[in-house]
This record gives C-alpha cells, sequence and structure tokens, in this order.
C-alpha cells in the first residue's frame, strides 16, 4: 500500500483512498486509472453527463467489479467486497435515482437500518432534519412525490452513522429551500468530522458544502481545485463543464 | 354548459385529488392559452406532479374537471389524451430499458403515428428512424442511438426522457423537471432547446432548477400543500416573499 | 342446519392443513418472490418423513419436529446452493424449483412407493368430542385448526413485529440497495426458505395425520396453497389465511352442491378473485 | 420481471439476413430429409418428429409472449388442447368434415385465448402465470368431468387423420410435412410480428406500459392483441395433437402436459423461437429412450432441466454464443487487454458471486 | 439378455416375420409411475410365476421350439403416454405381441391402437372398461372380466342375503367407477334395491368428511367405488368420523393395497363386502396356492397378489399356452395365434377362463368380506362366487339413482 502523509488533524482509520480504478461496462472503458484520496472532510466531484462519476461511486459501493485498481477505506481494501461489507466498513450510500423500495413505507425504510436510540442519527432525528418525511410515515415508498423519496433516501444512508457518506446527485428534486437546509446540515456534520463524497450537477451546492472539488472528464480526474476556484471562475467552468 | 373553447389549450376546474387520507390537490384551477409557456413551482410533495398525472389522465380526479383544447377529457384515458396532442415527461424516467436508444424513440414517434398498430416490419420505416436521429441530435444523445438504455447514465436517460416527449409532436408539452440529473452545461442546452420550441405548443413545466423555471416562463404558478398559492410573472414571483419563505430558502439566493 | 355447520366446520379444518401448507409458501413466495414450484415437494417429503419417524419412534411430535428441520435444512442447502445465485432472476429460480420438484417426486415414489400411507397418531386422541351444534367431531382436526392459529399468529408477529419483514420486502425490490444499507441478503433469504422449507416439512406431518400420503399429492398442495397465497394476497399471513378459509369453505360447500366440479370451482375461484382484485384479498397494489 | 433469458439487442433493420439464417437454413434441410434418413418411420415421425414439431409449435407461443411481452403463461398447452378438443368435438360430435373441423379448432382455441386475455391482460407478472395456471386446472378439471361434451376422462375418439384434398394426411410422411409446414409458418409469423412495429410496441409495453399509455398506446389493447395471437400459434399446435393422437382426453391438458412445456421452452431457451424444437426433440427423446437407460425417467428430466438453467440460461440455442463468450474471456485474460464481451446479465445488478469473483483481487 | 432392445438389430415389426418363426417378441406394457407406479413391479412378479413355468424369467424362455422375449415399457397411467409406450414397442422395437395395459384409461387408448396396427396381436393387462371387447378389435383380447363383471352376484348378494334395501353410492367421477358402479346397481336395482342418492367425486379428493356427512340416515349400506389412495382417505376418515354404516365395496376399494396400508381402518372396513377377480384370503385351491406361493418368491412382491398381479397373470399364461398351441407361428396375421387365444380353456388359479366370440374372457367372479383376522389385522374372507359370468352390453356413464332410470 502507497504511504499516505496524514493531514492535520486525521487519522490513519478514516483516510479513504482509491488508486489507479480502471472499470470497463463490456468493451467500453469507462474509468481510467482514477486515482484520489481524502480524509475527514467533504469532498466534490463534477463532470458532465456520462462521464463516470456514477461508476466511480458504485465500484466504492461493491455494485459493480472493477478491472483493477484498489479502493481502501482506513487501511483495509474495500474493492470486491459485497454492498454489505462496504457499508459494515462504515460507507453509507446515496444512490442517483433514489433507489426506494417501492413496497416498504417511509417507516419501514427508516427501521430497517437498524439504527440505535443511541446514535448520532437515528429514526427519530431524520424525522427532524426532514418533518415532510414525518408527515407521509405510512405512505408507499413508490407513492412519494420525487423529492420526498430524495429525503428518504438521504435519510436512509445517514442511519447507517457512517463515516463516509457518499452521494450521488442528491440535491436532484429537492426544493431550493430544502438544497439549502441540507448545505446546512452538512456543514454541521463535516463539523463533527463527517467524510462526505458529494457527486453533484448544483454547482452552487457543491461549492457550498465542499473545499476541495474533482472534476471527472471522460473517466479520468481531470482537475483538482479548491471551491471557491470554481465557483467564480466562469473559464474553469467552460473548460471542464462544458457551462457557456 | 360551458361552451368549447378553441383558445385555451387547457383548462382545469376545481381540481382535487385524495391519496387516502391525503389531499395531495385542492381544488386547483387552472387557465392556459394556447402556445403559453408556464412554470410550476412548489415545495416537495405540493402536488405538482399529481396535476401532471391528473392531466394527462394516469388516475382520475377525486372531483373536478379538465378540459384539453377544449374538450372535456375528464374520463377519458392516457392513451386518448395522449391522441388528442398531449405529451408528457416523467420525473422518475421510465424508458424501454432493455431496448436501444434509437428504438425507444422509434416506439415514440409512432405513438402520434398509427392507430391499432402496424404489422409493417419496423425496418421498413426508414424514414421514421432518420426522424428519430434527428431528435436525439437535438436532446445531445446522437451518439447513444444504438446503446441499450438500462446502460446509459441518469443523465443521459433523462435526455431521452425529454427525446420521447417530443418525438410526439404534441400541442401540449408537460415536462416533470426536465432538467433533473442535467450537468450545467446541459442545463444550458436544455433552455435554448425549450425556446426553441414552436410557438403554437403549449408548454407545461415542472422544475426546481430557477435558473430554468423563470427563464423560459411567462406565467409562474407557485403551489403548496396542494394549493395553488400564488400566479404571477417570473419578475412577480422573484420579488414575492412567501415564494421566498417556503420555496426558495435563503442561503442560495444567487441561484435565483 | 347441523348439516351446514359440519360443512363449515370441516372447511375450516381442512383450511387449518392448507393455511399450514401455504404460510411457507407466503413467505417463500409471497414475501421473497421467489416462485418456488417445489413447495408441494417439501410437503410431500415433510409427510414421508414424519411417517418414518413416527413409524420408529411412536412419538409424533418427534415426528412433526424432525420433518421439519430436515426439509428446512434441505430447502437452504437447495436455496443455497441452486437458487442464491440468480435471486433477482425470478423466472430462473421459478424453473430450478420445478426441476428438484421433478427429481425429488420421482425419487420419493423410488423411496416409498405409490400406496398411500398416513402418519399414525396415538389412539387416545382418536376420539370424537362433542361440538354445540354439530355434535361429535374428530378431535384431531379440531387440534390440527388449533395448530394452525398458533402458527399463524407467531408467524405474522415475526414478519410484523420485527424488522425482518421489511428487510425481505427490501431485499427484493432492490437486493444491492438493500445490502447497501448493511444487511447481508443472502442470509436473510436463506433463512426465509429454511423457514418456508420447515413449515412445509411440519405440515407435510399434519397433512399426512389427517389424509394419505402418495405420490401426486405434491402438485395438488402445490397448487391449492398457490391459490391460497394468490387469493389472499402475496406475503400477507392474514391474507393466507383468508385465502385458505374461502378455499377451504368454498371446496367443502361444493362438495355439496356439486361434487363433480369441486375443483373447477376452486380454482375458478382464483381467476375470479384475480380478475376482481388483481393483487388478491390483502394484497398491496404495487 | 417475468423474464428469463437476457435478451435481445437491437432487431430493426437487420430484416432476415442474420448469421442465424444459416444454420436455420441446414436444420430446416435436415427437418425435410428426417423422414427419410430414419429406420423406423412409422416410430421416428409420430414419436420424435411430429411429437417436437408440435411441443415446439406449443413451446414457441410461450416464448413469443414471454420474451416479447415479457408474459410467462402456463395455459399454452391448455389453449393447445381447447383446439385439440375443438376439432375433435366438430368430427365426432358434430360430424363436420375436416377442414371445417380444423378451422372450427383454431376458432375455439383462439376465442378462448382472447377470452383469457381479456381478464388477465390487466394482471401482471406473477399473477399473470398464475392465473393462466389457474386456468388450465379450471380447464382441465372441467374437462375431466363434463360428460356431455368432453366424454370426460375417455375422451374424444376416433379422430382419424382426414384426406385434406391438398394433402392426405392419412400418409405419415404427408401429415409430418404438415406439421413441419406448420411449424415454419408459426415461426415465419412470430417473427414477422416480432419484428413489426407492433412487435417493438409490445416490447415497449413490457418495459413501461405507463410509458406506452403516455405516447398514446392503448396497452390493454396490444396485449389482448398478444396473447390472442400466441394463442392462435398454441392452437395450431392443438390441431396437430389431435391427429396425432387420433383422441383427445384429458391428460392432454394436465399438469404434466403443461410443465412438458415449460421445460422444451427452457432447454430449447426460452428467449430463442426456434430452440423450441431442439427442447422438443430432446424431451421426445427423453420420454422415448430414457427407460432403455434408467427407470427414473423424471428425475433425468429433472437433472438436464437444471443443468440446462444452471449452465446454459439461453438454452441449447444460446450454447454457440456462450462458448464464443467463453472463449473470448479466455482470450481477455491471455492478453490482459480490455477487450470485453458484453455483461451477460443485466449489468445494473450483478450477483454477489460475479462480485467477489470478478473483483480485483490483491 | 433381450435382443429386442437393442434397436438396430430387432427383429422387423411383426406382421412382417416370416412364416414358421421361431421367436416372439412380447412388449409389455404397465406403469412405473404415478400413483399405480407399483404396476410394473406387479406385472413382472405376474410374468415371472408364468415364465417360471416354461423355465424362463421376466426376459424370456424358450416356449417349445420357439424363443419368446419380453420387452417392458413403463407408462404413468394416462394414455398419452400408453399411446406413445406402445407405438414405440410396435414400431421401433418391433414387437409382435402387446401385453397390457394397467389402467382404464390407457386401455381405451390402446384399443383404439390395436384398430391401427392389425397385425399385432394385444392381450390385455388389467385395463378393465366395458367398452373395450365391444370396439371390434379383432386383434384384442380380455382374459378378465370388465369392471361391471367385476361386480357380478354382489347386487343379489347385497339384497337378499345381506337385506340391503337402499344403499347410498360414493364412487369416483372417473369411466372405472362408472362400470364398477353400473355393474353392481343394474343388478341390485333389478333385485328391487333402490339407490338413495348418489355421490360422484373428483379423483384425487382427499377429504371426505364433508362427503360423509352426506349420507342419508335412512340408508342399510354405503357403496364405496374408491380406488387406491382415495379408498384409504375415506376408509381412514369413515373411522375418525365415525361412520356406521356397513360398506359394499367397489371392486378396488379394499384390495391388498388399501389393507395393508397403515392407518387404522379396521372399525370401518370390517364387514365390507366386495366383488371382484381375487378371491379372499381363505380361498384356497390348489392351483391359487400354487400361483400365490410362487407369487410370493418374485422380487418386490407385495405379502399377497394384488389385483394386478392376479389379473396380468391370468391373462399372461393364455398368451404363452397360446404361443405353446401355435408353435409359434406368426404366419398371416397370426392367425393361428389367435386363434389359439380364441379357443382357450384354462383352469386358471380363479376358475376356468373361456373366450366368448368379442375375445372377452368368461370368468369366475367373487365375493369377499373383510374380517378382522389373527392379531388384528385386516383380511378378506371368501363368502360366494359367481362362475361362468358373461360380459354384458352396457358402456355405463355417470348415472343418477339405478343405471339407466
Ligand atoms: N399514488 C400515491 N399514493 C399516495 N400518495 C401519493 C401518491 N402520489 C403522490 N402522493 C403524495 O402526494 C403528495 C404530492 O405528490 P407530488 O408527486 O404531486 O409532489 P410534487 O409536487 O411533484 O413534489 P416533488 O417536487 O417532490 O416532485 C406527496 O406528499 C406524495 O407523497
Ligand atoms: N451498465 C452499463 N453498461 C454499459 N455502459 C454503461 C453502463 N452504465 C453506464 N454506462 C456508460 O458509462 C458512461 C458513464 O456512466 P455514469 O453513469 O458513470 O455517468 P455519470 O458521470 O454518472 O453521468 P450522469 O451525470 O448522467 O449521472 C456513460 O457513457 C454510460 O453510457
Ligand atoms: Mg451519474
Ligand atoms: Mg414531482
Amino acid at each position: 500500500m502507497k504511504q499516505f502523509e496524514p493531514a492535520s488533524s486525521q487519522t490513519e482509520d478514516s483516510v479513504f483512498e482509491v488508486t489507479n480504478l480502471n472499470v470497463s461496462y463490456g468493451r467500453v472503458h469507462v474509468l481510467q486509472d482514477v486515482s484520489f484520496t481524502m480524509g475527514r472532510e467533504p469532498l466534490g466531484m463534477l463532470g458532465r453527463n456520462g462521464m463516470g462519476k456514477s461508476t466511480l461511486v458504485k465500484a466504492i459501493t461493491g455494485f459493480i467489479p472493477a478491472q483493477s485498481g484498489s479502493i481502501t477505506f482506513g487501511g483495509k481494501e474495500i474493492l470486491g467486497r459485497s454492498p454489505h461489507h462496504v457499508n459494515r466498513s462504515g460507507i453509507a450510500y446515496v444512490p442517483q435515482g433514489r433507489r426506494i423500495f417501492p413496497s416498504l413505507t417511509v417507516h419501514e425504510h427508516l427501521t430497517m437500518v437498524g439504527a440505535k436510540k443511541s446514535d448520532r442519527w437515528n429514526v427519530a432525528s431524520i424525522y427532524d432534519l426532514f418533518p415532510r418525511l414525518a408527515e407521509r410515515r405510512k405512505n408507499g415508498g413508490g407513492n412519494l412525490s420525487g423529492g420526498e423519496q430524495q429525503m428518504l433516501a438521504i435519510g436512509r444512508a445517514l442511519l447507517s452513522n457512517p463515516r463516509l457518506i457518499v452521494m450521488d446527485e442528491p440535491s436532484e428534486g429537492l426544493a431550493p429551500a430544502v438544497v439549502d437546509n441540507l448545505a446546512e446540515v452538512f456543514r454541521a456534520l463535516v463539523g463533527e468530522g463527517q467524510a462526505v463524497l458529494l457527486i453533484e450537477q448544483n454547482l452552487h451546492f457543491a461549492t457550498e458544502l465542499c473545499d476541495r472539488i474533482l472534476i471527472m472528464v471522460n473517466g479520468r480526474i481531470a482537475a483538482d481545485l479548491p471551491a471557491h476556484a470554481i465557483a467564480g471562475d466562469a473559464e474553469v467552468q467552460s473548460k471542464y463543464l462544458g457551462v457557456v | 354548459m360551458i361552451m368549447p373553447d378553441t383558445g385555451h389549450a387547457l383548462r382545469v376546474r376545481g381540481v382535487s385529488r385524495n391519496f387516502g387520507g391525503l389531499k395531495a390537490l385542492r381544488d386547483v384551477d387552472l387557465e392556459i392559452a394556447d402556445g403559453e409557456r408556464i412554470s410550476v413551482i412548489g415545495t416537495n410533495g405540493a402536488g405538482k406532479s399529481t396535476l401532471f398525472n391528473l392531466i394527462a389522465g394516469v388516475f382520475p380526479a377525486t372531483s373536478g374537471r379538465i378540459e384539453l383544447f377544449g374538450e372535456d377529457v375528464t374520463g377519458m384515458s392516457t392513451a386518448k389524451r395522449a391522441k388528442r396532442g398531449l405529451a408528457r415527461t416523467f420525473q422518475t424516467s421510465r424508458l424501454f430499458e432493455q431496448l436501444t436508444v434509437a428504438e425507444n424513440v422509434f416506439i415514440a414517434l409512432g405513438g402520434s403515428e398509427f392507430r391499432g398498430g402496424s404489422l409493417r416490419p419496423a425496418w421498413r420505416s426508414p424514414s421514421r428512424w432518420e426522424r428519430g436521429e434527428r431528435l436525439l441530435e437535438r436532446v445531445g444523445l446522437r451518439e447513444k442511438g444504438e446503446a441499450v438504455v438500462a446502460d446509459l447514465s441518469h443523465g443521459e436517460q433523462r435526455q431521452l426522457e425529454l427525446a420521447m416527449a417530443l418525438a410526439l409532436q404534441p400541442k401540449l408539452l408537460m415536462l416533470d423537471e426536465p432538467a433533473a440529473g442535467f450537468s450545467p452545461s446541459e442545463r444550458t442546452h436544455l433552455v435554448k432547446l425549450l425556446r426553441e420550441i414552436p410557438e403554437e405548443i403549449t408548454l407545461l413545466l415542472i422544475e426546481h432548477d430557477m435558473d430554468i423555471a423563470l427563464a423560459v416562463a411567462s406565467r409562474v404558478i407557485v403551489m403548496h400543500d396542494g394549493e395553488k398559492i400564488l400566479e404571477g410573472t417570473p419578475d412577480e414571483i422573484r420579488a414575492s416573499e412567501r415564494v421566498r419563505e417556503i420555496y426558495l430558502g435563503g442561503s442560495l439566493d444567487e441561484a435565483v | 342446519m347441523e348439516q351446514f355447520l359440519l360443512v363449515t366446520l370441516n372447511g375450516l379444518t381442512l383450511a387449518a392443513v392448507y393455511f399450514l401448507v401455504a404460510s411457507g409458501l407466503t413467505l417463500i413466495f409471497g414475501l421473497m418472490r421467489v416462485i418456488t414450484l417445489a413447495h408441494g415437494t417439501s410437503y410431500l417429503l415433510g409427510g414421508y418423513i414424519g411417517y418414518v419417524i413416527v413409524r420408529e419412534t411412536g412419538n409424533w411430535a418427534l415426528g412433526a419436529l424432525g420433518a421439519a428441520l430436515a426439509v428446512g435444512l434441505l430447502g437452504l442447502v437447495i436455496h443455497q446452493l441452486l437458487i442464491r445465485k440468480f435471486q433477482d432472476d425470478d423466472m430462473r429460480v421459478a424453473l430450478i424449483t420445478l426441476g428438484v420438484a421433478l427429481i425429488g417426486t420421482d425419487l420419493m415414489l423410488a423411496t416409498f412407493g405409490g400406496t398411500a400411507t398416513q402418519v399414525a397418531f396415538p389412539a387416545a386422541l382418536q376420539i370424537g368430542v362433542n361440538v354445540p351444534g354439530v355434535g361429535q367431531y374428530p378431535l384431531i382436526r379440531l387440534m390440527i385448526l388449533g395448530i394452525s392459529i398458533v402458527v399463524g399468529i407467531l408467524l405474522s408477529l415475526f414478519i410484523n413485529r420485527t424488522r425482518f419483514g421489511s428487510i425481505v420486502r427490501a431485499g427484493v425490490d432492490d437486493s444491492q440497495m438493500t445490502a447497501a444499507t448493511g444487511v447481508n441478503v443472502r442470509i436473510v433469504f436463506g433463512a426465509i426458505f429454511f423457514l418456508g422449507s420447515a413449515l412445509a416439512g411440519f405440515a407435510g406431518v399434519v397433512g399426512g395425520t389427517l389424509f394419505p400420503l402418495l405420490p401426486g399429492q405434491d402438485g395438488t398442495y402445490l397448487l391449492f396453497s398457490l391459490v391460497v397465497v394468490i387469493v389472499g394476497g402475496m406475503g400477507s399471513i392474514p391474507g393466507a389465511a383468508i385465502g385458505a378459509v374461502l378455499v377451504g369453505l368454498v371446496s367443502q360447500y361444493t362438495l355439496v352442491i356439486a361434487p363433480t366440479y369441486a375443483l373447477v370451482v376452486t380454482f375458478a375461484l382464483m381467476v375470479v378473485v384475480l380478475a376482481i382484485r388483481p393483487q388478491g384479498i390483502m394484497g398491496r397494489a404495487v | 420481471m417475468t423474464r428469463l433469458a437476457t435478451p435481445t439487442r437491437s432487431e430493426k433493420s437487420r430484416g432476415w439476413l442474420r448469421p442465424g439464417l444459416i444454420i436455420g437454413l441446414i436444420v430446416l434441410a435436415l427437418a425435410i430429409a428426417f423422414p427419410h434418413l430414419v429406420d423406423r418411420p412409422k416410430f421416428w415421425i409420430p414419436n420424435i418428429g411430429i411429437k417436437s414439431l408440435w411441443l415446439g409449435i406449443v413451446a414457441m407461443s410461450l416464448v413469443f409472449l414471454n420474451r416479447y411481452v415479457g408474459l410467462l403463461s402456463l395455459a399454452q398447452m391448455t389453449i393447445a388442447g381447447m383446439s385439440a378438443y375443438g376439432v375433435a368435438y366438430a368430427t365426432v360430435t358434430l360430424g363436420l368434415s375436416p377442414w371445417v373441423s380444423i378451422v372450427f379448432g383454431l376458432m375455439i382455441g383462439t376465442l378462448a385465448g382472447y377470452l383469457v386475455a381479456l381478464v388477465a391482460a390487466r394482471t401482471k407478472a406473477i399473477y399473470f402465470l398464475m392465473l393462466t395456471l389457474a386456468l388450465g386446472q379450471v380447464f382441465y378439471s372441467w374437462a375431466a368431468q363434463a360428460v356431455d361434451v368432453t366424454n370426460a376422462s375417455r375422451g374424444l375418439y376416433p379422430v382419424p387423420r382426414p384426406d385434406l384434398g391438398v394433402m392426405n394426411l392419412a400418409d405419415l410422411n404427408s401429415f409430418y410435412y404438415f406439421a413441419l409446414a406448420a411449424a415454419v409458418l408459426c415461426y415465419l409469423l412470430c417473427r414477422y410480428v416480432a419484428t413489426s412495429s407492433f412487435g417493438l410496441a409490445l416490447q415497449g409495453i413490457r418495459d413501461s406500459p405507463e410509458r406506452m399509455s403516455a405516447l398514446g398506446y392503448n396497452v390493454n389493447r396490444y396485449r389482448v392483441g398478444a396473447i390472442t395471437f400466441a394463442s392462435f400459434i398454441a392452437s395450431i399446435g392443438g390441431v396437430i395433437v389431435v391427429f396425432d393422437r387420433n383422441q383427445v382426453d384429458p391428460s392432454v391438458v394436465n399438469l404434466n402436459a403443461t410443465l412438458d412445456i415449460l421445460i422444451v421452452a427452457v432447454i430449447g431457451g426460452i428467449g430463442s423461437l426456434l430452440g423450441v424444437f431442439a427442447g422438443g426433440v430432446v424431451l421426445s427423446l427423453l420420454l422415448n429412450f430414457s427407460q432403455d437407460f434408467t427407470d427414473r425417467y423424471m428425475t433425468l428430466t429433472g437433472l438436464v432441466f437444471i443443468a440446462v438453467l444452471l449452465f446454459a440460461p439461453a438454452g441449447l440455442a444460446g450454447i454457440g454464443k456462450q462458448v464464443q463468450g467463453v472463449k473470448d474471456r479466455v482470450l481477455r485474460k491471455k492478453k490482459s487487454a480490455p477487450v470485453l464481451e458484453p455483461v451477460q446479465e443485466p449489468p445494473t445488478k450483478p450477483s454477489e458471486e460475479e462480485l467477489t469473483t470478478e473483483g480485483t483481487q490483491r | 439378455s433381450s435382443p429386442a432392445n437393442d434397436g438396430g438389430t430387432s427383429p422387423a415389426p411383426g406382421g412382417e416375420a416370416p412364416a414358421g418363426s421361431n421367436e416372439i417378441t412380447i412388449g409389455v406394457l404397465a406403469t412405473a409411475e404415478g400413483n399405480l407406479a407399483f404396476g410394473m413391479d406387479e406385472a413382472k412378479a405376474a410374468i415371472g410365476v408364468a415364465m417360471a413355468a416354461y423355465g424362463g424369467d421376466v426376459d424370456g424362455a424358450m416356449i417349445g421350439d420357439t424363443k419368446v422375449n419380453l420387452v417392458y415399457e413403463g407408462t404413468d397411467g394416462t394414455s398419452a403416454t400408453a399411446q406413445t409406450k406402445a407405438k414405440k414397442l410396435v414400431e421401433n422395437t418391433g414387437v409382435d405381441v402387446m401385453f397390457g395395459p394397467v389402467s382404464g384409461d390407457e386401455g381405451e387408448t390402446i384399443v383404439q391402437y390395436a384398430l391401427t396396427v392389425p397385425d399385432v396381436t394385444f392381450v390385455n393387462g388389467s385395463a378393465s372398461p366395458v367398452s373395450m371387447t365391444l370396439e371390434g378389435a379383432e386383434n384384442f383380447f380380455r382374459f378378465h372380466g370388465d369392471s361391471a363383471m367385476w361386480m357380478g352376484g354382489l347386487g343379489d348378494y347385497a339384497f337378499k342375503d345381506k337385506g340391503y334395501k337402499k344403499i347410498y353410492s360414493i364412487a369416483e367421477d372417473y369411466s372405472f367407477p362408472y362400470d364398477n358402479a353400473g355393474g353392481f346397481f343394474s343388478e341390485f336395482c333389478a333385485a328391487g334395491g333402490e339407490v338413495n342418492g348418489n355421490s360422484w367425486v373428483p379423483v384425487g379428493t382427499t377429504d371426505y368428511a364433508t362427503i360423509i356427512a352426506q349420507i342419508p340416515a335412512d340408508t342399510d349400506a354405503v357403496y364405496v367405488g374408491l380406488g387406491g389412495a382415495d379408498a384409504a382417505s375415506f376408509l381412514a376418515q369413515a373411522v375418525t368420523a365415525g361412520i356406521n354404516k356397513p360398506l359394499v365395496g367397489g371392486s378396488i376399494a379394499v384390495d391388498t393395497t388399501a389393507l395393508s396400508g397403515d392407518s387404522n381402518i379396521a372399525a370401518a372396513a370390517v364387514g365390507t363386502i366386495t366383488g371382484g377377480p381375487v378371491p379372499g384370503a381363505d380361498f384356497s385351491t390348489p392351483t391359487w396356492d400354487t400361483f400365490v406361493a410362487d407369487y410370493a418368491k418374485q422380487p418386490n412382491a407385495f405379502p399377497s397378489p394384488s389385483i394386478f398381479a392376479v389379473l396380468y397373470y391370468n391373462s399372461f399364461a393364455p398368451l404363452l399356452q397360446a404361443i405353446e398351441a401355435s408353435k409359434g407361428d406368426l404366419s398371416d396375421n397370426q392367425a393361428a395365434l389367435r386363434a389359439a387365444l380364441s379357443a382357450t380353456d384354462w383352469a386358471s388359479p380363479t376358475g376356468q377362463i373361456t373366450m366368448d366370440a368379442n375375445r372377452q374372457a368368461i370368468v369366475d367372479n367373487f365375493l369377499t368380506e373383510v374380517v378382522e383376522g389373527d392379531g388384528g389385522a385386516l383380511t378378506t374372507k371368501n363368502i360366494n362366487e359367481a362362475t361362468g359370468v358373461k360380459q354384458g352390453t352396457v358402456v355405463y356413464q355417470r348415472f343418477d339413482g339405478c343405471p339407466g332410470s
């Protein structure tokens, strides 16, 4: 394993590291030698549609196999482990497209994760975070509005009380005020030492929450920039993100 | 008795919808003239998608009446409404996952074309495939024509979702958060595409991205808790304290 | 009137057997959405195992327990070896269990022969008791009714009062995402298969005490339990109970009114229920 | 949900010219020569040849529904049986002429399929499977009891193979070619329908009925149309059944017969319209010859069945592709270059097994 | 050792065999799957006994100068399989003579098939529908009574000796019980008896509680036209339901297979009278005793021969005798063999067997009663015999009240 130099306040056990990750779908080589390292920090990732962001996330969470490379968390290899192992090693996942269980009610979604009352996140605190969910607690997951589903997906992930939460476009479908609120909540969490890997299309949300942002272009990490360098810089935005 | 009114693409009168105990929509009225551009915004769970579903006929209204192009369609099936010129996208993509992108669009193009179903071999309709290709080009998916939909990225699926609705060449186009999942550059592209939509087509748009919702609309409808609480021009909406309070929030002001 | 009550009671006690068989299927098929066509085979095998144990030891309870365990374990093995990998491919799984059923049926025929056997039960229980309004009624049938009710209550507590039910349903909807919440889906599904098969094996001993065990009963019980689960609504224990009672009563009443068409009417019941309410009586519309 | 094999990429624009065509033609040539190749035609033609053909035709109707409509029907043999009963009733009870009887049988089967479709079109996946299973049982129980119409367990007989004018089916060879022609016709019909816009629309409905209605398609009407069409195909099989057996009785539509069709479809490859005939040949060979090796015909059938499901999920028809896939994988390992075959399973949900075996080991 | 098994070199189909051929292949059909799966074992036991008389075994024997080969095919008791297997034996294996099948459904199909292959001789196994020998198949022979004949004498006995005036009928709903009940009730009604209700239940009914509850209080006895497992369930439930009417058994209702089951059915079964081709356990004649003893030596034999073993034996032995008498001459469409079969006049273990013009046997029939033997085990006692029972001309259908009323 590559030697890692701990950043100031970080301990070895929360270091998340991706090294030379390669993933192909059939003949399509989607992720090409992706490498990055993060600690207890919020890390953002931006990129146009179809660049490979979700592919990276799915490889991390054990949803799809990789051809080569390594992903370690706290020094342990997690690449090739099944999703429940990855979860138990402290990584929770908010998938793109929400992937709510249609046959479960809101409440069942939250209770099935099995968080204890004493945990940082428990069913009650999720209801506090998203009061809308509390109102809809008996509703079937498939019958929620898009935004409600997104809240539920986030709540479900938080209930694992992860050390690292991986979120794939969590702001999709959320009303601006909710996104706003979410940013606040996560900023607070980050303050408590929560690690966040955030894939986003919402530039503002990403730059509000994250200090450091990776940009993915065609399956490679094209840039690793401080957030403020992107937020205000139209040139950077147009170069990497095609924003005109 | 209401006389047929050809000037209105859509009229919704006193429509309500309950799900069990939940009043998802409460007595909503809506009048949209031909060629109007309307954005519908509102909190999560406000009933926007429900309104779309009622207009499209996915499920019946608990009460109220819906008129399309002057015709009462309240009890009409989805398919019949589609044939009268209504097209919509779904907030959660509904695509033909096991078929290719091109085939998806091919099928979509057929919807407005034939009634009973054609037994002509599909490959003998070259013009329809070509039209499909042009459509894919418009939404930025030209390269992906032969890809199976299940293999697309989320954003790509959202692009296809849009293409499917455009394929119908509708008179009334209803888009449910078309930009969701789009990257910033695709969003710019979307705005352009929406602006290019021919004038005679009526547009009804749900969107949480204010850059889009306010940019293309001539009129904005704000919903909250199943009710229409406000209606106005984009500028009026921007200025509204109420909208800011319940929907837009504070810290992301720059987004507006 | 007395006759009507008697037939009704017969229907209810028959329903008790159907319910026991179907309760295992409610888990495997209703909850886990694995169409197991080997459920009738589990029933019959359980009956035969119980028959052998009771013959050797003379202990009915031991036979029932042994059969449940043995069939449950066999179910677990089959799940781990043949089914687990294809969990998401429900048709393939259904067909694999069909293959298992073909083989199981044939091997049971080779082992136990084609003649009917029945599980013995203590002579002390072979008595009638006086049921008000009906008269003398076989005690054993009433006991089986009691057993079914207890099993039903325990099972529905298990499914509804623990996280287990939610986890299984989530696993069926999206097994990867369920795993991503930290659940080992493989173990959960294996457990369901064990429990469902064990219930079928247990039901085999109970059913084999009332009715004969012989080739062909596997198919019959598979069909009846499928009907019960479908009519009642998949995955719902109360639904299975309602389904069992309906099927039991309908089949007994038609035996009185038009015995020739008893089977036709029973299956027609399912067609009618599905035509009116495609998700079954207690099923959730998905 | 209710689909077995991973399907079908695009089928448009390729028309009739596919690599399979050549293999198809060779098989067809063999099938035509078959009566002259076997040493005991009076056994081989009916017991293997004709039986495989009607098993295949009925199974083809099942495969069609499964692959293009996403429905697994267990009523296909029942529909075929209804058609067979129709022919027998017209011949034996009504004393109608052969042509009229055949048309009558086809109408009964197709009409029954249409009625089933009206009830079943709204139900989905598993419910459809169960509904068709129940309908099959209803018909079986009824046929076994309705003395006045079906002559109960004794069945209707004799139904001799008729002289159709153009063809005298009493002659075994003619009957075989009649069945072969029917099989080819059924295949062409299924393919034609599948590649038409109608067929594409069916696949659309299979994937997303909501979207199809939103596009203006009348989903129910399409489903009913497809089920009725498949019933027509099955009915053709039923006509051959009744002439093959010269009688019809409830055993034609019992549970075993229903399962036989499923077995044929699976062994042949449930995604393949032609593979069914291979499945038919395998099953009829097993039925006729397994006893020469073992007393346990069912066990043998079950083992073959499971083996196919485990190791060749696309059936005999898919083995060619599978071999190709294995070759590619071996090549890939050698070169370690990223030349990969498309993943076989839907890539959105790889099983845990694949994940652990294909994931990188370090 | 069976040359017929290797398809390639086996003899050509029967009719084409050269005159004076001294090799005959017999194809045997018996059930090897399904409820009657033990049929094959019983068939082989019966054939084994018959062949042993010529120094042969189940695979073959020399009978005079004729080499007799046997080939077996198992069925599942349905007509479809019987048809397939018969065709295989005739057309692929090339047998000269077909022997079998077991069940009535199969039998009716096999007769139809026999009509299409006139050059093969068919000897029935144990299938007993009345219609089979009324179809005019010149090449089809049956050496035992049909299921109506099996009740010969019982109707009179029930009415006169037992004094039953009213009988309630519970029978399975298919062709065998139609004939069987038809045979019984036509005699019973002719004697002056009355049928006070029929319950035709679907085959495979397991829960008889409700059927039993239907039995009217004023009935004198209950006719039980159930076979095998259904009979076993009925009897077991008759016990738990406390049925208190005497039973009249259809021919297969209280067969050894039902009585040898483990369930405790004594209370219901004892006293049941029944008719059929198999004598009671106390029956003893030299030929019968020899047969039973020989049967017991066969592999897989039951404690005593079932009805299937008796019928297969009674049918197979005349076939061997006819082969012997005709010296294996198959020429001229097996004319000599068939003449010899028609001329059968044999003192079988169950009495004299002769043939009528329809190639249907004229036989003795036995009336028996179920009694409790030593140690409480159930057994049957011979109560009467009807000699020279001939076939009637009625093919029975499902009926209400008395047949034909
Ligand atoms: N089929 C249904 N059954 C029960 N409740 C439903 C159903 N469909 C929608 N709802 C509820 O109705 C309310 C309105 O939902 P709708 O989808 O219209 O919201 P929306 O305005 O589109 O929200 P979003 O912006 O989050 O998409 C929600 O609270 C939702 O949970
Ligand atoms: N299962 C698959 N099989 C084949 N190709 C796939 C598959 N899934 C994704 N792809 C392709 O891989 C590329 C990367 O997809 P990915 O989902 O990682 O993109 P993304 O960056 O998350 O895009 P988006 O912003 O649209 O979600 C896309 O071009 C997509 O078409
Ligand atoms: Mg993505
Ligand atoms: Mg919405």
